[in-house]
């Protein structure tokens, strides 16, 4: 793009613009860009730039989550990679957390389904909650700014921080409690050194989420806890429990294993339609 | 003059108000901005000119491109691919690596404050020389 | 002079005074001229200007205290004067100091504004009229908060104030570089006050060139400050360096500055040099107006008139001389029989 | 003339200005929008200059020679003398605020009546000779050359204006057209054009001591055949003293309040006042005029026919004085009189006798007005009132320009007015207090001949007054002016016929219960009263 793109335009705005364009070409004064017609561009928020070739892609990224070959360790070890690579700040006090995927109770997980003559053995597994990325996003309806989206080309459901004003109506449009806020500053609970220095962090007074890595598919890595979770399963010689992949095609992994295994979706009821499962 | 008094008063009170620059700059160094370019890196991304004045839409640009569109390599001017990340790429150790030394110089010297670093981690530099204007 | 030939004329003069800074500095590259001289120029006239203005009317002196009263007048204790009527019909300086604020400030004058309504023929009626009053507070206040944050390029530090005002002024942080709001209501402003000009009959009648060449001087100023910061763009580091360069007399002129910032800075010289040979000099002018800075004491407090003088005056002796006869017969006192 | 044209053809009035610039529309003397022209012999009376025979309808109107130097030093010495004329000239913006109040402008729709345009006529001829962007671009800058159409211009449009500041207050820098138009009536004066309805009686005045050219005599015996009168109707004789040395009070009063109902009644309230209150008051045939048209025709007039005021109360050696009603006689006393012929040391701070008030607000310049004095009496109970003696009245109270907007003589009427009468309505917000409309003949424009410039300066006001008699059954329109008194009567008889005009003291006195009074049956005006006498009750 680049250079092509702007000689175009300079190339066609001088030709619509005919005369006109003379002096606001010689006004920029560098004569590199004819930009009354590149800031309209950018106004409309035209992308510049291309996908890269190493990047994953997929029409419908969904995950599912195995809970029987989950444990608290695998658990827990998920929450931290994900927490550290994304600067989530570690906040005790729970009205003030932050959380992109945690580890809860069936009971928790499953209001619905729960009632008191439950399998003993589910009851105490880790259930792995997140984002769940709905094909129906009610928190992308609400938001007042676009700032939480769909994004077109792959169904993940994104956080554009730069517009977030921090009205919360996602976080009360979303059913699964996926979302938090940054009641503090978030980097008075980051240390310097555990920073990532390669992702932001957030400011005060802005909502966040799990984003499906959506930083790491660009780059062709899976995401960090599906990642987290292959390395350890593969030390204890199972099956991973975390499956990554597109809803969309019916080769994938993912598909696979939700035809052979019997899954469950948060509140399929509210017909948000969730892209992740949980195989019980 | 007839209410000479009040109607110098208000003359001076006036001229006081309307010459604020003048006198607040008295005696007041002359500073200038002196962005020091990186050493490794030679040329950005688009030629100096218009980075120097442009440099906001383009990374508005990106970060656009990137969030939203999943769209994160940059063809920059000389043809060269780029990731497009504030982060990552223009504040690379291999390129500026030090904020106080390149976007502070002129940021501060015009009085803009960027909100790019609310979020934003800049490189890492030693302490003593971080000045930071945190505007509230 | 009609609608027409005023608009033409005015709208030709701001025209060509930014072909003239164009020209010259892109072709004929007087960059001194421009950003040096003819701002300096401008801005001692302004100073001098105004100062010469204010002095002159200094000089006039106030023989009577005239001022129109609109509230209720101190009288009797017992009669309830409202805080309205102490600040619109006031009997001492403070209260005058209340309505000089309440004039200058908030524009009290033209909050009572009212619309003529002639409705069927039959009656006269009058409705409330606050827009003239909402694009005239806008106005100025928007073009305070623009000179406010323009402060950036002539102070370094930065004090509070300004960037208090900046905060405030990009409080929704929406676009890149973040919008101000004040260019934008400012333009708004202007634009009402333009149209209203042109577009209420009664204002097309009693509107002169000089009526409207300080809108589109102020419409120049904001559409080149407008493309500068959002569209075109410009070094604003080398202005800086220009603008400091004057502020310290020390003047400059880099490289790389752009012809919209020689527009830009010439439209607000012609402006600053206008202003105090124009109705402008209302900014000044309005302190001084004598039917509202005074407060009604006059039968409390006898007012001077400095140029008093005797006049020629019919006696009762000459009176009396003249009706002597008729008085007496009516049994009117007589001083002289 | 006027009265010929019927209210409806009056009132098509289309308030859009043509589309043609204003600065070469040549003046339309219009019959029936202006006086007459001033006699010679009244100026000769005062010394002004150039008396001669003339008349705005002619082509030559007789300036002296230098009349275009004599307009430009006039200018330039008021330009220097008045800090408000050079301002005004200087700061106007045009912005509009005041096009639309002009009561003139919305009976006439003549838009060189807006205020800011009467005052472009001045301020064009400014720009052009005194500023020096006009004396460059000329026209471009909004200026204009002196020629004899734009003298006729100044005399035409500044002989529509009432003075009423109804304008200024809505300008932001309250730029103040009656300034403009005294000053620009002054210029116009320096070349013997005034109106004959002003020049004559600042002559009389002058001569006699009132504008209608009263004689002492006649004076007297006047005020004497209301003594008869008032004895008619309330069986009490009043015994009014003039001219009377050692008196504690000085009573002046416009002269119309002597002359013509129904001022007269007025005039009468305020002898049964006094009487009944036991005053120590005089009357002067010397100062027997309160209104001052010298104020209409320049500043140092209104100073010379002004003085006559404390002179008189210096030779009757009087302690304050008293005021009667009127409009700009008031403007003058509150913001002139001192400046003019003060200080009054002769005299002592005004003290009502009667409550042991003294009028702190009068201090220094030492008059009191009458609404204040008999609020102060009635609020204290030193008079037997019984409001029901007014109850066929529904009474309005119409603000006079001056006393509202030169003054701030606002609650002391009503409160009087609320005390007598039982029925009393306001005009609609907007036409009242010191938005109030003017009657359309301030200014020393109650002439006969220019009744169709008072029909249409006086509709606004009148249409109010129709407003409440049609909402509230309103029949009588109350004020505190002599030329209201003079003025309404013709006005309500054209657009309002059913509501009739009075004075406050006239309501004051029909509802004041006199120590020995016999059974009243009819009012001053020799009406029957409500419930008396063999009429039926209203």
């Amino acid at each position: 793009m680049g250079v092509n793109r702007r000689k175009f335009m300079k190339i066609a705005g001088v030709s619509v613009l005919g005369l006109g364009a003379v002096p606001a070409q010689v006004l920029a004064e560098d004569g590199l860009g004819f930009t009354i017609s590149e800031t309209l561009l950018h106004f409309f928020h035209k992308p510049a730039g291309t996908v890269a070739r190493e990047a994953l892609t997929a029409k419908r990224w969904g995950m599912a989550v195995n809970v029987r070959l989950l444990d608290d360790e695998m658990a827990n070890a998920c929450m931290e990679v994900c927490h550290r690579i994304h600067n989530v700040p570690k906040i005790d006090n729970p009205k003030h957390e932050v959380k992109w995927i945690w580890p809860d109770e069936f009971k928790h997980a499953f209001t619905s389904q729960e009632h008191e003559h439950i399998e003993e053995g589910l009851k105490k597994l880790p259930f792995l909650l997140m984002c769940n990325h709905c094909v129906n996003a009610p928190c992308c309806r609400v938001c007042p700014t676009q700032a939480t989206f769909k994004r077109e080309s792959d169904g993940i459901v994104l956080m554009d921080m730069h517009r977030c004003i921090g009205c919360r109506f996602c976080m009360a449009a979303c059913p699964y409690g996926s979302r938090s806020f940054n009641w503090v500053d978030p980097r008075k609970y980051l240390k310097e050194e555990d920073e990532n220095p390669e992702y932001p962090t957030r400011m005060k007074g802005v909502v966040e989420k799990c984003n499906f890595c959506a930083e790491r598919l660009a780059k062709g890595k899976i995401p960090a806890c599906v990642e987290i979770c292959q390395e350890m399963a593969k030390k204890k010689g199972t099956e991973p429990p975390l499956v990554f992949g597109d809803v969309d095609d019916p080769d994938s992994e993912l598909r696979q294993l939700l035809r052979s295994s019997y899954t469950l979706r948060r509140k399929p009821e509210l017909g948000t339609s969730p892209n992740v499962f949980y195989v019980v | 003059m007839y209410d000479g008094g009040k109607i110098i008063t208000g003359v001076v009170i006036g001229l006081a108000l309307l010459t604020f620059p003048f006198w607040y700059n008295l005696g007041r160094a002359v500073t200038k901005a002196d962005p020091k370019l990186p050493t490794k890196e030679k040329q950005c991304v688009e030629p100096k000119a218009y980075m120097k004045t442009k440099h906001m839409q383009l990374l508005d640009l990106w970060r656009d491109s990137t969030v939203r569109a999943a769209k994160r390599s940059y063809i920059g001017f000389n043809g060269v691919k780029y990731d497009m990340s504030l982060q990552n790429t223009c504040m690379s150790p291999d390129c500026h690596s030090k904020k106080t030394e390149f976007c502070d110089q002129c940021h501060n010297y015009t009085a803009v404050v960027p909100y790019c670093w609310d979020c934003h981690i800049p490189p890492k530099e030693e302490k003593p020389k971080e000045v930071k204007p945190k505007e509230e | 002079m009609n609608i027409i030939l005023s608009l033409t004329v005015s709208f030709l003069a701001v025209f060509g005074l930014v072909v003239i800074a164009f020209l010259g500095v892109w072709a004929a590259h007087l960059d001194v001229l421009f950003g040096v001289i003819i701002p300096y120029l401008a801005v001692i006239t302004f100073f001098v200007g105004i100062v010469y203005r204010v002095v002159k009317w200094g000089k006039c002196p106030v023989p009577f205290r005239i001022p129109s009263t609109c509230g209720q007048q101190k009288t009797l204790p017992w009669i309830k004067r409202t805080y309205v009527d102490k600040l619109d019909n006031p009997s001492n300086m403070l209260g005058v100091v209340g309505r000089m604020f309440l004039e200058v400030v908030c524009f009290r004058s033209l909050f009572r504004n009212l619309k003529l309504q002639f409705g069927d023929g039959q009656y006269v009626k009058y409705t409330s009229a606050k827009w003239l009053w909402l694009g005239a507070i806008v106005f100025h206040y928007s073009f305070l908060i623009v000179l406010i944050r323009h402060l950036r390029f002539f102070t370094d530090p930065l004090p509070l104030f300004v960037k208090v005002t900046e905060n405030i002024d990009g409080f929704f942080q929406i676009f890149l570089p973040t919008l101000y709001q004040s260019g934008f209501l400012l333009g708004a402003a202007v634009t009402y006050l333009l149209l209203r000009r042109v577009l209420d009959a009664k204002l097309r009648f009693i509107s002169l060139p000089a009526d409207y060449f300080p809108l589109f001087l102020i419409l120049g100023l904001l559409t080149t400050g407008i493309l500068m910061r959002y569209v075109l763009k410009t070094d604003v580091v080398s202005i800086k360096e220009l603008t400091m360069g004057l502020i310290h007399f020390n003047p400059v002129v880099p490289e790389g500055v752009s012809s919209l910032f020689y527009i830009h800075l010439f439209l607000v010289s012609v402006l600053f040099a206008y202003l105090p040979f124009s109705k402008l000099s209302h900014m000044a002018g309005v302190f001084l107006s004598p039917t509202r800075n005074l407060s009604n004491n006059n039968r409390m407090v006898r007012h001077i008139n400095p140029w008093d003088y005797p006049v020629k005056v019919h006696t009762y002796e000459a009176y009396e001389d003249d009706f002597r006869e008729k008085m007496r017969d009516a049994g009117l006192p007589l001083d002289k029989e | 003339m006027a009265e010929e044209i019927k209210p409806e053809d009056l009132l098509k009035i289309d308030h859009r200005p043509p589309v043609r610039g204003w600065m070469n529309i040549p003046v339309e003397i219009k019959p029936g929008m202006h006086c007459h022209a001033c006699e010679p012999a009244r100026l000769e009376v005062v010394d002004f200059p150039n008396p001669r025979q003339w008349s705005a309808m002619d082509e030559d109107w007789k300036l002296p020679k230098d009349w275009k130097q004599i307009v430009m030093e006039g200018f330039e010495d008021r330009l220097e003398r008045f800090r408000s004329f050079q301002l005004f000239m200087d700061i106007c913006v045009r912005c509009g605020a005041c096009a639309d109040k002009c009561h003139f402008f919305i009976g006439s729709a003549d838009p060189k009546n807006m205020p800011v345009m009467r005052a472009e006529l001045l301020r064009s001829i400014y720009r052009r000779n005194f500023t020096a962007s006009g004396k460059v671009f000329g026209v471009f800058a909004g200026g204009r050359d002196l020629n004899y159409d734009r003298i006729k211009e100044w005399w035409y449009y500044l002989y529509q204006c009432t003075e009423c500041r109804r304008c200024s207050i809505f300008c932001p820098y309250g730029i103040d057209m009656a300034e403009t138009t005294i000053i620009g009536r002054e210029l116009t004066n320096l070349l013997g054009l005034n109106i004959d309805w002003i020049a004559a009686p600042v002559a009389f005045c002058y001569r006699t001591g009132n504008h209608l050219g009263i004689q002492p005599h006649a004076y007297k015996e006047m005020i004497e055949f209301f003594v008869d009168e008032i004895e008619d109707v309330t069986g009490v004789r009043c015994d009014p003293s003039f001219n009377r040395k050692g008196a504690e009070i000085l009573f002046i009063t416009p002269s119309g309040d002597v002359f013509a109902d129904p001022g007269t009644w007025t005039c009468m309230g305020y002898i049964m006042l006094f009487h009944e209150l036991g005053l120590d008051i005089t009357w002067s045939t010397y100062a027997s005029e309160g209104g001052n048209f010298g104020y209409f025709t320049s500043h140092e007039m209104a100073k010379r026919l002004n003085a006559k005021m404390y002179m008189e109360a210096k030779r009757l050696g009087v302690k304050w004085i008293l005021g009667g009603e009127c409009g700009h006689m008031w403007r003058v006393v509150n913001q002139y009189m001192d400046t003019f012929n003060g200080p009054a040391d002769h005299l002592e701070v005004p003290e009502n006798p009667l409550t042991g008030t003294v009028f702190e607000n009068a201090k220094s310049t030492k008059m009191t007005h009458i609404m204040e004095f008999l609020a102060d009496t009635i609020k204290n109970k030193k008079l037997k009132l019984d409001p029901s003696r007014n109850d066929q009245l529904k009474v309005t109270y119409h603000d006079s320009c001056n006393p509202a907007r030169g003054m701030g003589l606002l609650e002391e009427p009503r409160y009087v007015i609320k005390s007598v009468c039982n029925n009393f309505y306001e005009m609609p917000h907007g036409t009242t207090r010191e938005q109030t409309f003017c009657c359309g003949g301030g200014a020393g424009l109650n002439a006969g001949e220019d009744m169709e410039l008072r029909f249409r300066g006086g509709l606004p006001r009148a249409n109010a007054v129709k407003h409440v008699h049609e909402q509230y059954g309103v029949n009588m329109l109350s004020c505190v002016c002599a030329i209201d008194r003079a003025v309404f009567p013709a006005l309500m008889e054209y657009w309002v016929p059913e509501v009739d005009v009075t004075g406050v003291c006239e309501m004051v006195a029909n509802a004041m219960v006199l120590e020995g009074e016999k059974e009243k049956t009819v009012d001053l005006r020799n009406n029957p009263l409500p419930g008396r006498g063999d009429t039926e009750d209203v």
